[in-house]
């Protein structure tokens, strides 16, 4: 769906001495910002994409990375970024269920 | 078979065999034309007149073609092809629970409607090909639930290439695509209509599949998941 | 797309994937994407609907639940919830919650004949303690009575328990989960001397087939429903066989859809038990070891009132539940008289269907999963039905191993948790202890800290007994909590209204919405519900759950609980308790019930600085100390020990629930299995540790045939149930929008034929009539349930549609369950009966809807 | 027998709300009195506008705007993935199934829909022209926290 604006959390869970190296990856990647987790070994990381093919890409990229037990998706929404959907007054569709 | 007709090549037994019995044929031949009743049936007409000839040639045609006409149009009702078990008990079971069995207006579509072409030469077809779903009732090839669920697949799919061939022919004879209304259909069904149907890019069972009946095995048919 | 939007998502995001990860996201890291004003606060507490205990996770903003999903953490369902899970958040808002107590008043003063009108709690404890002194007074412990719930929280069943047996010492205490699983429970106990499933969920994973009796998960347990659709699809091997009188979404993702007559499920599995015997597919040396056989009584009646001509004519009506010691032969030659050829015969399902179940359980090599719910349990031979599953399980060895396991889903959320194992039923006392054996009772009331021999002996009225005990005017003072009984007992009109409005009866209601209940009650009490207060619940699969109190109750509403307790300040033992009894231990005279049972230096012991800081707890802040922790850590003191081994209070608001026993702190998932189960003796494999010879019985049983068949006059099944989108009788999900839209209305579903020889069409209004009472509904020929010629189906939740009025209250005669699929209805246009046209009243509803 | 009991229980519960029309109240607490019978109300139309509802809450699964009736949902097909799988929004602009929708029990991401999510309708349902029995005072989080761009605060009924 074009011009559309996903929203997505991970949790990404790896080994806890590479948490802080994976989690400065992380920071690097195009709409990836890591909120936390780092002690814990479980980043907490929200991302911004245009397309959820974006979000399967980028999450196939981390679970690649070296050190990573595992990438989990917990939640995505998206919007339109035009919202048009003017019957109901509100642009908040999509499909998300965690 | 004997020794000496071992040595017989493949497709010549026909030919092979012929030239030995030439008596057996004609003889036959002659005794057939020698019947007294063949002769006067193939001798031209002395004693009636044309009018007769003419008029209960035609009578005789009206009684074998009125007969052929009823007996086909007894096969083509709903009634008799759930007179089988096998269409009883599976397909048209089903059927009672969709939308051709009831609907708003009450039309209602039974078996022939969407299985057997309205067009003469098509229908014939048809039910020459149906004498193949006799031969299946007498030998019990679906007569159970079990193995009709094993030949879903199969059944669909033949009526589905039929209808994919024909452009939907029975879907079109009553809903048509001139006269339809869009604004009378939902947006989706509208949109979707609008560039699949009347493009010419897709036929109805193209999309609608499993509308009266229940599906087989989707697995690996375009637009199924 | 505006900033602050984009960034609220962010911010939603990162909370859930903090929550999901249990990681706490630090302040600044928080600051950077949302402000104070966008934060919620999520806490996890399970769904409040079924038995499958699903895992919530709730957002709570400003004092309410905005936002509800899918606990990540949750073992049972990994973020997924179903439908009415999901809409969860809105089930507290509906705006007709009562927010004050009602009473039934006249002239200002309460008037049975008057009309409910709110007063203080104090008028409505008042007018009730009152009644209730009375009644005690004038007829005994055995006029008062209280009908609990399922849906309880742990600590409301038990103080509900120990303030009726040892305050007004009356067993008359019954959950409605008697009409839910009473059959389950009873069978457990019968077979293995101890409750609830020997398996866990974790057998949904090591299955090879799943044989479903009676169950319809799809709609009633959707998302154990994902599990096991999960394993069909993800193993090419693993099969699902659904037993089932119609045809429904489960029989849809099923690879064989076994539809058989009403009843003769009882012949089928007999059928299967001969065929593994015949087969040679008997696990000798299993059988040998680990289990005895017994004859149960037959001809044993159908629970229908005792002058009723079906008791008067049974055989053993008055000793169902006695069964004779017997042997492999006695068993096997039962057994023999069901061949296929019979099996067929009584069942009407094709022989190839019932030879390839029969051989899915006879095979060693295929692990079998069987799962049953109210098709099995609400059936006049339950207990039977239950025994021939665990019979088959037995034969066969497939039992207490990953994979192998006959499991009983439940319907409620603490249908095993309060109903069960904390010990409501009529005959129960916690973790399995019964009233009738004297040494349990004393137990009991050394545990309880009470005089000895307070506690009575004699089984109480279970829940049909107590509607017709109302009727009589034999039961006088009626508490109900917690359910919507008026709707969902069986042969209401008849058998349960009567009760109601029995002139010598006080009604008590407490519930958060007016339901039917409620509004036949002379007193109605505002209740807190889920989240409103802080809970436990029991699952199916023998785990514990904890919630916090997230929000408070709107108005005055207040927790079953707290109402409980409250009622117990009103009476002193003097006024309850036998003279002869207060005067061998008058340390307890002229106490409060409240002191006695509730201050009683155990339930009070934990302080307020026990409680985890941030929570709101109504109940333990009005008393001065942690009531649920002295509630719960009393009541587990009846288990640890004894196999029913609950972990320490804390342990539970920390953990996504365990799985009793749960022993060194760790749970058990298979029990009765050396290595799995820590209670099974090394070197023995095996143990059935709950009866004494550490044996599991197997109960030869025949079939007997239903309560009620159909003929020329009433000359269809009726088969009652639910649907996916309400819970039972609708007072929640009926008032969440988007549940009410997506099933707006009972129907009765039927098939076309039956419909067409009718001259009825889909859409059109009917009566439906049984020889108990008539109600109408319309017909619907399509949709999500294909019941076969012969057989309609009707959900209960539609308060307008009241299917209870022509249900037959016949139950299993040992278990005193209802027997709610199987009775004989006719079916005929509402306009147009003759002799008596319908007095249509005006459609009141009207306009454009 | 009780013939005010209704209103005064109406006015007692929902104080001055309004939200529960007295024709509407058998419907949701039985006849009155309860022995008295009861018409059926009229079955409900589908909704079929193809309008997408707001959602209470970013988890709440969306309603199905559009009638189901006859889709296939069983071993052999899945009429919903004819139009949301990913490969088929395209043409049927539909939308996807939710990328969560991709991961198993375990985690993982599969290269399809997970076959616990196959049961489609256990999550999402479709809904009826029926207009709801009582108000639902349930609040958008948004009213809460943006209170000024919101003057309203009701969900939809």
């Amino acid at each position: 769906m074009p011009d559309a604006f996903h929203v997505s959390s991970l949790v990404v869970h790896c080994r806890r001495e590479r948490a802080a190296a994976i989690a400065a990856v992380l920071r690097d990647m195009d709409g990836m910002e890591v909120h936390g987790g780092v002690p814990e070994g479980k980043l907490v990381v929200t991302l911004e994409t245009a397309t959820e093919g974006d979000i399967v890409e980028r999450l196939n990229q981390v679970q690649l990375l070296d050190g990573v037990l595992a990438a989990t998706l917990v939640f995505h929404q998206f919007e339109p970024s035009h919202p048009r959907d003017s019957s109901t007054g509100s642009s908040s569709y999509g499909s998300l269920t965690p | 078979m004997s020794g000496a007709e071992k040595g017989t090549p493949p497709g010549g037994g026909g030919t092979g065999a012929s030239p030995r019995r030439p008596g057996l044929i004609r003889r036959l031949w002659n005794w057939f034309w020698g019947l007294k009743l063949v002769r006067v049936a193939t001798s031209p007409a002395t004693s009636f007149s044309l009018a007769f000839l003419t008029l209960g040639g035609f009578g005789a045609g009206v009684v074998f073609w009125g007969g052929f006409n009823t007996a086909l149009e007894a096969t083509n009702t709903t009634e008799f092809c759930i007179s089988c078990h096998e269409m009883e008990s599976n397909v048209y079971e089903e059927l009672r629970g969709t939308v051709h069995f009831t609907n708003r207006s009450g039309v209602r579509a039974g078996c022939p409607d969407c299985h057997v072409p309205h067009n003469w030469t098509q229908k014939i077809a048809r039910k020459m090909q149906a004498s193949k779903e006799v031969w299946g009732h007498v030998f019990g090839s679906i007569d159970t639930r079990e193995k009709f669920l094993g030949m879903r697949r199969h059944l669909a799919e033949r009526e589905w290439i039929r209808m994919a061939a024909n452009d939907s022919l029975e879907c079109r004879n009553c809903h048509s695509t001139e006269s339809m209304d869009l604004s009378k259909q939902n947006p989706r069904a509208a949109a979707a209509h609008e560039r699949f149907l009347f493009s010419g890019e897709r036929t109805c069972i193209d999309c609608h599949k499993g509308i009266a009946h229940r599906l087989p095995d989707m697995t690996g048919v375009p637009g199924w998941h | 797309m505006d900033l602050s939007r984009r960034d609220l998502m962010k911010a939603q995001a990162a909370a859930a994937a903090a929550a999901a990860a249990n990681v706490a996201l630090p302040a600044e890291a928080q600051n950077i994407t949302l402000g104070e004003e966008l934060r919620l606060k999520w806490d996890k507490a399970p769904c409040r609907f079924c038995g499958t205990g699903c895992g919530v996770m709730v957002g709570v903003k400003d004092g309410r639940v905005v936002a509800t999903h899918g606990d990540m953490r949750a073992e049972v369902n990994r973020g997924l919830n179903c439908v009415k899970g999901y809409f969860l958040s809105k089930i507290m808002y509906g705006a007709d919650r009562l927010t004050r107590p009602l009473m039934r008043m006249r002239d200002g003063r309460f008037d049975k004949q008057g009309e409910l009108q709110p007063v203080s709690w104090d008028q409505a404890f008042d007018t009730m303690a009152a009644h209730w002194k009375k009644v005690l007074k004038e007829k005994g412990p055995e006029a008062v009575g209280m009908f609990g719930s399922g849906q309880w929280t742990l600590w409301e069943g038990y103080a509900a328990s120990k303030l009726m047996r040892a305050g007004f010492r009356s067993n008359n205490l019954d959950p409605n989960a008697r009409h839910c699983m009473a059959s389950a429970a009873v069978t457990f106990i019968r077979t293995f001397g101890m409750d609830e499933p020997m398996g866990c969920y974790d057998d949904f994973e090591h299955a090879d087939a799943f044989v479903l009796w009676g169950s319809n998960m799809a709609e009633m347990h959707p998302i154990l429903w994902t599990r096991v659709t999960d394993r069909r699809l993800s193993a090419e091997h693993v099969r699902i066989h659904t037993l089932s009188t119609f045809e429904h979404r489960t029989t849809d993702l099923s690879d064989a859809a076994v539809i058989f007559r009403p009843g003769s499920d009882l012949a089928i599995l007999n059928y299967i038990a001969n065929h593994i015997i015949q087969a040679g597919a008997v696990n000798r040396d299993f059988v040998g070891k680990h289990v005895n056989f017994r004859l149960a009584n037959t001809d044993i009646g159908y629970g229908l009132r005792p002058e009723h001509v079906l008791e008067q004519r049974a055989q053993h009506a008055g000793d169902a539940q006695v069964s004779q010691a017997a042997d492999f032969d006695a068993y096997a030659r039962l057994v023999s008289e069901y061949t296929l050829d019979r099996a067929h015969e009584l069942s009407g399902v094709p022989k190839s269907q019932l030879e390839a179940l029969a051989k899915l359980y006879a095979d060693p090599k295929t692990k079998v999963m069987s799962l049953w719910t109210m098709g099995f349990n609400q059936h006049v031979r339950g207990v039977w039905a239950n025994h021939m599953i665990y019979n088959i399980h037995l034969l066969t060895g497939k039992i207490s191993e990953p994979g192998n396991s006959p499991f009983s889903l439940t319907g409620q959320p603490s249908a095993c948790g309060t109903a069960r194992e904390v010990g409501t039923f009529s005959h129960r006392l916690p973790a399995d202890m019964q009233v009738a054996n004297p040494e349990h009772r004393k137990l009991a009331e050394q545990l309880w800290k009470i005089p000895e021999g307070l506690l009575p002996g004699k089984v109480g009225f279970h829940a049909v007994q107590q509607d017709r005990m109302l009727k009589d005017g034999k039961l006088n003072a009626y508490w109900i909590m917690c359910n919507n009984n008026l709707q969902t007992a069986p042969n209401t009109n008849n058998e349960t209204y009567p009760g109601y409005r029995n002139l010598e009866n006080l009604i008590v209601c407490s519930d958060p919405y007016p339901t039917v209940t409620a509004m036949a009650a002379d007193i109605v009490l505002p209740t807190a519900m889920w989240v409103e207060k802080e809970g436990g619940y029991g699952n199916a699969e023998r785990r514990t759950h904890f919630w916090h109190q997230l929000v408070d109750a709107p108005g005055e509403a207040r927790s079953d609980l707290w109402q409980l307790m409250e009622f117990s300040k009103r009476f002193t033992t003097d006024e309850v308790w036998p003279a002869e009894i207060l005067e061998k231990a008058p340390e307890y005279r002229g106490k409060s019930l409240f002191d006695a049972l509730f201050r009683n230096g155990q339930v009070d012991r934990f302080p307020l600085s026990d409680m985890a800081p941030g929570y709101e707890n109504r109940e333990s802040k009005e008393y001065g100390f942690y009531v649920q922790k002295g509630l719960f850590e009393e009541y587990a003191s009846f288990g640890r020990g004894h196999g029913h081994d609950l972990a320490p209070f804390d342990t539970y608001h920390e953990v996504r629930g365990l799985r009793w026993p749960v022993v060194d702190g760790k749970e058990t998932r298979w029990r009765y299995r050396e290595g799995l189960d820590p209670y099974v003796e090394k070197g023995t494999g095996i143990q059935f540790y709950g009866n004494p010879d550490k044996r599991a019985n197997i109960m030869g049983a025949p079939y007997e045939p239903p309560a009620e068949a159909p003929d020329a006059e009433y000359d269809l099944w009726l088969v009652t149930g639910r649907v996916l989108e309400h819970w039972h009788s609708g007072s929640m999900t009926l008032r969440v929008p988007e549940l009410y839209k997506a099933f707006p209305g009972a129907i009765l579903f039927m098939h076309p034929e039956d419909a067409q020889k009718r001259g009825l069409r889909r859409g059109q209004e009917v009566r439906i009539a049984s020889r108990r009472g008539e109600i109408r509904s319309r017909v619907e020929t399509r949709g999500r349930n294909k019941v076969p010629r012969g057989v309609v189906f009707v959900p209960f939740f539609d308060a307008s549609q009241l299917i209870n009025k022509v249900t037959l209250d016949a139950t299993d005669p040992i278990s005193k369950q209802t027997d709610y699929k199987k009775c004989a209805v006719k079916v005929v246009a509402a306009m147009n009966q003759a002799g008596a046209p319908a007095p249509s009243e005006p459609d009141a509803r009207g306009g454009p809807r | 027998m009780r013939p005010r009991l209704l209103f005064t229980a109406m006015a007692v519960a929902c104080l001055g709300a309004g939200a529960l029309l007295a024709q509407d109240a058998p419907r949701l607490r039985g006849p009155d009195p309860f022995t008295r019978e009861q018409a059926a109300p009229p079955m409900q139309r589908p909704i079929t506008n193809d309008i997408r509802v707001k959602r209470n809450y970013p988890d709440q699964p969306p309603v199905i705007p559009h009638a189901i009736e006859g889709y296939a949902l069983d071993l052999n097909a899945n009429k919903c993935m004819s139009c949301h799988a990913r490969r088929f929004t395209e043409q049927s602009q539909a939308p996807m199934i939710s990328v969560t929708h991709y991961q198993d029990r375990e985690g993982n991401t599969l290269g399809g829909l997970a076959p616990r999510r196959y049961a489609c309708l256990a999550c999402h349902v479709p809904q009826t022209e029926a207009r709801p029995l009582v108000d639902n005072r349930f609040v958008d989080m948004d009213v809460l926290t943006e209170p000024e761009r919101h003057s309203g605060g009701r969900s939809n009924r």
